[in-house]
């Protein structure tokens, strides 16, 4: 991913395959705008976001991860999404520590129901990372050569 | 002979940078280790032994070697570009001076490594005499005199000067430019270090028995499983040692064109000989025997019967549990 | 100067399947032609950048002038990915390296033995086409060779027509492991064959093999009276730098890359059987 | 203590409660320490001192297959890890003999040489002081100055579930074990990333952290599995050094019980705990306090869930001023 002048964010969205994917399928459905630097990889549960996929994420050249789940106590296997709470709150809280800008990384919970909300988080997202610039401290610079 | 007072070492540095990279110890984090000088590093001539040995300046860690672009059915090679600048590594002791003589024998051997020779033919080398030797210190052992190293320019600390003597032509240039000073300034401090060195804890070790005649001999003793049984596995003792030169090459995918890269490796990671089928050395007792053989048998049997070890002492104080070469020489050498 | 590490380009140019495991590759550089001369023995190292690098024998005899081939058994990531790829792929290769057969010196004039199992034929397989284009320069010539069943035999179609052909002055010996229908040629292992077929110890031997055919190879080989000098093997190791320098294929005082893989069985008695 | 030790070890074998006991042995220095297996034949070598800082638990995995009981010796630190070793069923309480040690803090001669002490000889202990012989004269040094940093903040001189105890302990902590966490974390971002910049970059990827610490017990480590993506050798990018590290600690939070050997064995001199001690933090402070390795059969805090944890968003939300 070259750089140049007018830097655009990459994001990487892991969507949970029952509610925000298809919350995100509705968002596209109902034509509801969100930038179309948001890449979409979905997961069969938030659950399953090992923080190595986080990390990577950033190697490869991401500005934003964004991890989208069932809402709290509407998981498809009933508790995956309260292990993806609490270990997104450790890894958010390592990677506080190791000084990287708080905002680049989020959670959110997406219902299938809920396209708009889809859509505005991405919408808000973008602009965070937007303001926060280009992701220089997890970057990996063999990836940008 | 030339000499210059301490004071104005920084002076000296900042006319070698302007003109090329400068490699010292330098303090970085609680840690001295060899790195690129600037004004604003501290250089530590104190510390006797850098944690990383020097060898890093003309066999780093981590080097590109080639880069791929793949498309479609077709591949691209783009080879790195050896080194082509001229640098100097201020510094170094009388083991790690060393050390480059073994890794020559490794690199510059037919057929020559690219990467190396041009390190090699780029770099300047500026000893030190070591002042205080450690007590893991034993580099006498293998004809090394901490008092005289070798290296393109020698130099002596003495009270608040240094003395420096050009030993090639490379470092004629470089202190051509110094005040001059008596041929045998340093001889009462090399005399000093001398007398230090003898007294070490392990001045004389008993290499007797470390040569190719008592190779399988070497290899089967019983003593390496008991050896070798606290051994972590880890590659401390292979990536501070100043003489270990293997290295894996890796391809690093990027995206955008495949890295192709070699770095430093430990025969003591238990991958190191992972082939499809499996491993032929499957537990830490032959990983472990491999490398001390390596170093006290297989490497003089093939280089003139100079050991692969320069007695620099870091495998010593940086285990994790207390095992060393001295360890393995002492339970397999002439004193067994 | 760089070439002794960095690798050139290589486009197969044709795929053999040999047996189920096993393919053949002809590999070219581009534009034509081979890649590089190289003797009977030695490697070289293929790799598909971001995939990795492996040392395989050059099946090929040196007197094949447009091309080299090698036959790659499917068994890790490197030959996985071989295995899948198709004709007018690019590949990385650079080589040759290791010591060949003595083929223009100790094997001159001598009554050769060569004996192989399974895969183990692709090295030998090279030395046995070098010797038959230059047929005149060697003595008797015998082949025994053996594979779990008639499919796994490498390179059937060849030995029958070529190395079979009295033309040649070949005697092949074919055995397979289990009986199966299709078969009616000899049934053992290929030590059992070996002892059966009682070969003089006036032989040159080269084998290779699975190194537990290797094993019991030479056991019969000393009962019927051959010495460790007159026996010649070649060995594999986990291999990155193939100069001697990564340390990865060290055996004793050798590496296996650089002074190998050819080695007399009287040189790897010296050596720790680390291998 | 020593002599009671190994007369207690030897009772304990001969009478045939154990076979084997696992300790230290002297190296080729008065200061360093082999972890070693004893029998009764050669269990005379067996020492205790102020120099045994190993945490030797983790070699009781290879042990597991073995026939017979092994004794373990453990300094009240070390009894964490055997805890959480048989809490995830990588050691079996049955087959262990927990003999705990009495312990006054362990010396590391690393900190003596970054203090300018060279060609160390000799090391007497008299209270508080300690004498250190070199070739170059004598120097005295206060023993809290010399000791690990791992015993500068202890988890206190309780020995947990052993079998019996040796010996008495002396408390060494000094402070607050959370007291540079906090420090960091009243940094802004910036300066914490200078700061873990400048101690993760000296990293050399030996793997002795991950080696010797008794949670990081996979056969095969992500970092080693060619098909994971991320293994690798060395670090080829800044990237590399940073994901190591954030992998690793967050492979053992809630696991690690700051037993402080990766910090000890790291040859750069690393403060690795402070990774481990920052998860210790998070967890105490969003789950509730927990001690890994305080009792066996103890569910760890990743592995749990309430229905009212917070949101993650409140690591990005609490000291806000640094944000």
């Amino acid at each position: 991913m070259s750089v140049n002048q007018e830097w655009t964010p990459n994001i990487v969205a892991f969507c949970c395959n029952w509610c925000s994917y298809a919350g995100a399928d509705l968002a596209g459905s109902g034509r509801m705008n969100y930038p179309a630097n948001v890449k979409i990889i979905r997961i069969p549960c938030s659950c399953r976001l090992n923080p190595l996929f986080v990390l990577r994420a950033f190697q490869r050249g991401a500005d934003g991860v964004i991890l989208c789940g069932c809402h709290p106590g509407d998981c498809h296997y009933s508790t995956g999404n309260y292990y993806a709470r609490r270990r997104m709150t450790m890894l958010f809280s390592m990677l506080d520590y190791l000084g990287i800008e708080r905002g680049r990384t989020r959670v959110e919970w997406v219902s299938a129901a809920e396209g708009a909300k889809f859509a505005a988080t991405m919408n808000d997202f973008v602009k965070t990372i937007t303001d926060l610039g280009e992701n220089k401290k997890l970057e990996d610079l063999r990836c940008k050569k | 002979m030339k000499k210059l007072s301490l004071n104005a070492l920084n002076r000296f540095f900042g006319e070698i940078a302007e003109k090329q990279t400068l490699i010292a110890p330098i303090e970085r984090a609680g840690q001295v280790d060899f790195g690129v000088w600037s004004e604003s590093e501290t250089v530590r001539l104190d510390v006797l032994k850098t944690v990383k040995s020097a060898k890093g300046a003309f066999f780093p860690q981590v080097e590109d070697m080639v880069r791929f672009h793949m498309q479609g059915k077709n591949i691209e090679i783009n080879p790195s570009e050896v080194m082509n600048e001229d640098f100097v590594i201020f510094g170094v002791r009388a083991c790690d001076a060393r050390s480059f003589d073994l890794l020559d024998r490794v690199f510059l051997s037919d057929p020559v490594d690219p990467f190396y020779a041009a390190r090699r033919a780029h770099g300047t080398v500026v000893t030190l005499a070591c002042n205080e030797p450690e007590e893991t210190c034993f580099c006498s052992n293998f004809g090394i005199d901490a008092a005289e190293p070798a290296g393109d320019v020698s130099a002596w600390i003495v009270g608040e000067e240094l003395y420096l003597r050009a030993n090639t032509e490379k470092g004629e240039t470089l202190i051509k430019d110094l005040e001059d000073a008596a041929e045998d300034a340093a001889e009462e401090t090399k005399k000093a270090i001398r007398a230090v060195t003898e007294q070490l804890p392990f001045a004389s070790l008993n290499l007797e028995g470390f040569d190719g005649e008592h190779l399988m001999e070497k290899f089967n003793d019983p003593a390496w499983a008991e050896l070798s049984r606290a051994c972590l596995g880890c590659g401390t003792c292979t990536f501070v040692c100043p003489t270990c030169q293997c290295y894996d090459v890796r391809d690093f995918d990027s995206g955008n064109g495949i890295q192709r890269y070699r770095c430093w490796d430990s025969c003591m990671f238990s991958d190191f000989t992972l082939m499809a089928h499996g491993t032929n050395r499957p537990t830490q007792v032959e990983r472990f025997r491999q490398r001390f053989m390596h170093k006290l048998v297989y490497f003089p049997s093939n280089n003139d019967g100079l050991y692969s070890c320069v007695g620099c002492g870091r495998c010593l104080s940086k285990c994790p549990q207390g095992l060393n070469i001295v360890k393995v020489i002492k339970a397999l050498g002439g004193d067994k | 100067m760089q070439d002794n590490i960095i690798p050139m380009l290589g486009v197969v140019t044709a795929i053999r399947t040999d047996t189920p495991d096993i393919k053949t590759f002809r590999v070219e550089a581009v534009g034509g032609g081979k890649c590089f001369e190289h003797m009977p023995g030695q490697c070289a190292m293929l790799s598909i950048p971001g995939v990795g690098e492996a040392m395989f024998s050059i099946t090929s005899s040196p007197t094949v002038k447009d091309y080299q081939e090698f036959s790659i058994k499917k068994c890790g990531c490197v030959t996985e990915w071989l295995h899948q790829m198709e004709v007018d792929q690019q590949i990385t290769i650079r080589g040759p390296y290791g010591k060949p057969f003595p083929v223009d010196d100790e094997l001159l004039g001598k009554d050769l033995l060569f004996i192989a199992g399974g895969v183990g034929l692709a090295p030998l397989h090279s030395v046995i086409n070098y010797v038959l284009d230059n047929r005149e320069k060697y003595g008797k010539v015998d082949i025994v060779y053996g594979s779990r069943s008639k499919e796994d035999l490498l390179d059937l179609p060849e030995i029958e027509s070529s190395w079979m052909d009295p033309k040649s002055e070949m005697n092949v010996h074919l055995t397979i492991d289990r009986p199966q229908d299709n078969w009616d040629g000899h049934v053992a292992f290929v030590p059992t064959y070996v002892k059966e077929l009682e070969f003089t110890p006036d032989r040159t031997v080269l084998v290779c093999g699975p190194p537990i055919m290797i094993k019991f190879v030479l056991q019969a080989l000393t009962e019927l009276g051959f010495e460790k000098t007159q026996i010649y093997t070649t060995m594999e190791l986990r291999m990155k730098c193939g100069v001697g320098k990564c340390g990865r294929c060290n055996i004793g005082d050798k590496y296996v890359c650089k002074d190998g893989p050819v080695f007399r069985f009287d040189e790897l008695g010296e050596l720790p059987a680390e291998y | 203590m020593q002599e009671m030790i190994k007369e207690r070890v030897l009772t304990l074998i001969n009478e045939g409660a154990a076979d084997r006991v696992l300790a230290w042995e002297t190296g080729e220095f008065f200061y360093d320490r082999t972890p070693k297996f004893f029998d009764k034949n050669n269990v005379n070598d067996l020492k205790y001192d102020s120099f045994c800082g190993a945490n030797v638990t983790k070699y009781l995995i290879a042990e597991m297959p073995k026939e017979g009981k092994t004794i373990v010796l453990v300094k009240p630190c070390d009894s964490y890890s055997l805890n959480q070793l048989c809490t995830e069923h990588r050691v079996n309480r049955e087959k262990v003999y927990a003999l705990g040690v009495g312990c006054r803090g362990k010396i590391d001669v690393e900190k003596l040489r970054t203090m300018g002490i060279k060609g160390i000889t000799a090391i007497t202990e008299e209270g508080d002081t300690l004498t250190v012989s070199t070739l170059y004269g004598e120097k005295k040094v206060a023993r809290k100055d010399a000791l690990l940093d791992k015993c500068l903040c202890c988890k206190g001189k309780e020995h947990k579930g052993v079998d019996e105890v040796i010996g008495d302990s002396e408390e060494t902590s000094v402070g607050d074990k959370f007291e540079m966490v906090a420090k960091l974390e009243a940094m802004t971002p910036d300066e914490r990333f200078e700061f873990w910049r400048g101690e993760l970059s000296k990293c050399i990827r030996c793997n002795a952290c991950r080696n010797v610490c008794p949670a990081c017990s996979c056969i095969k480590c992500v970092f080693d599995n060619p098909k994971s993506g991320v293994d690798n050798k060395a670090a080829a990018d800044d990237f590399e050094e940073n994901m190591f590290h954030i992998i690793r600690a967050y492979h053992v939070a809630g696991r690690c019980t700051d037993c402080g050997e990766c910090s000890r064995v790291c040859p750069q001199g690393i403060p690795l705990h402070l990774l481990n001690r920052k998860m210790i933090k998070d967890i105490n402070e969003l789950y509730g306090d927990y001690q890994a390795g305080a009792e066996i059969g103890q569910r760890h805090p990743l592995t749990d869930y309430t229905l009212s944890d917070d949101e993650p968003s409140v690591v990005h939300e609490r000291g806000g001023a640094n944000a």
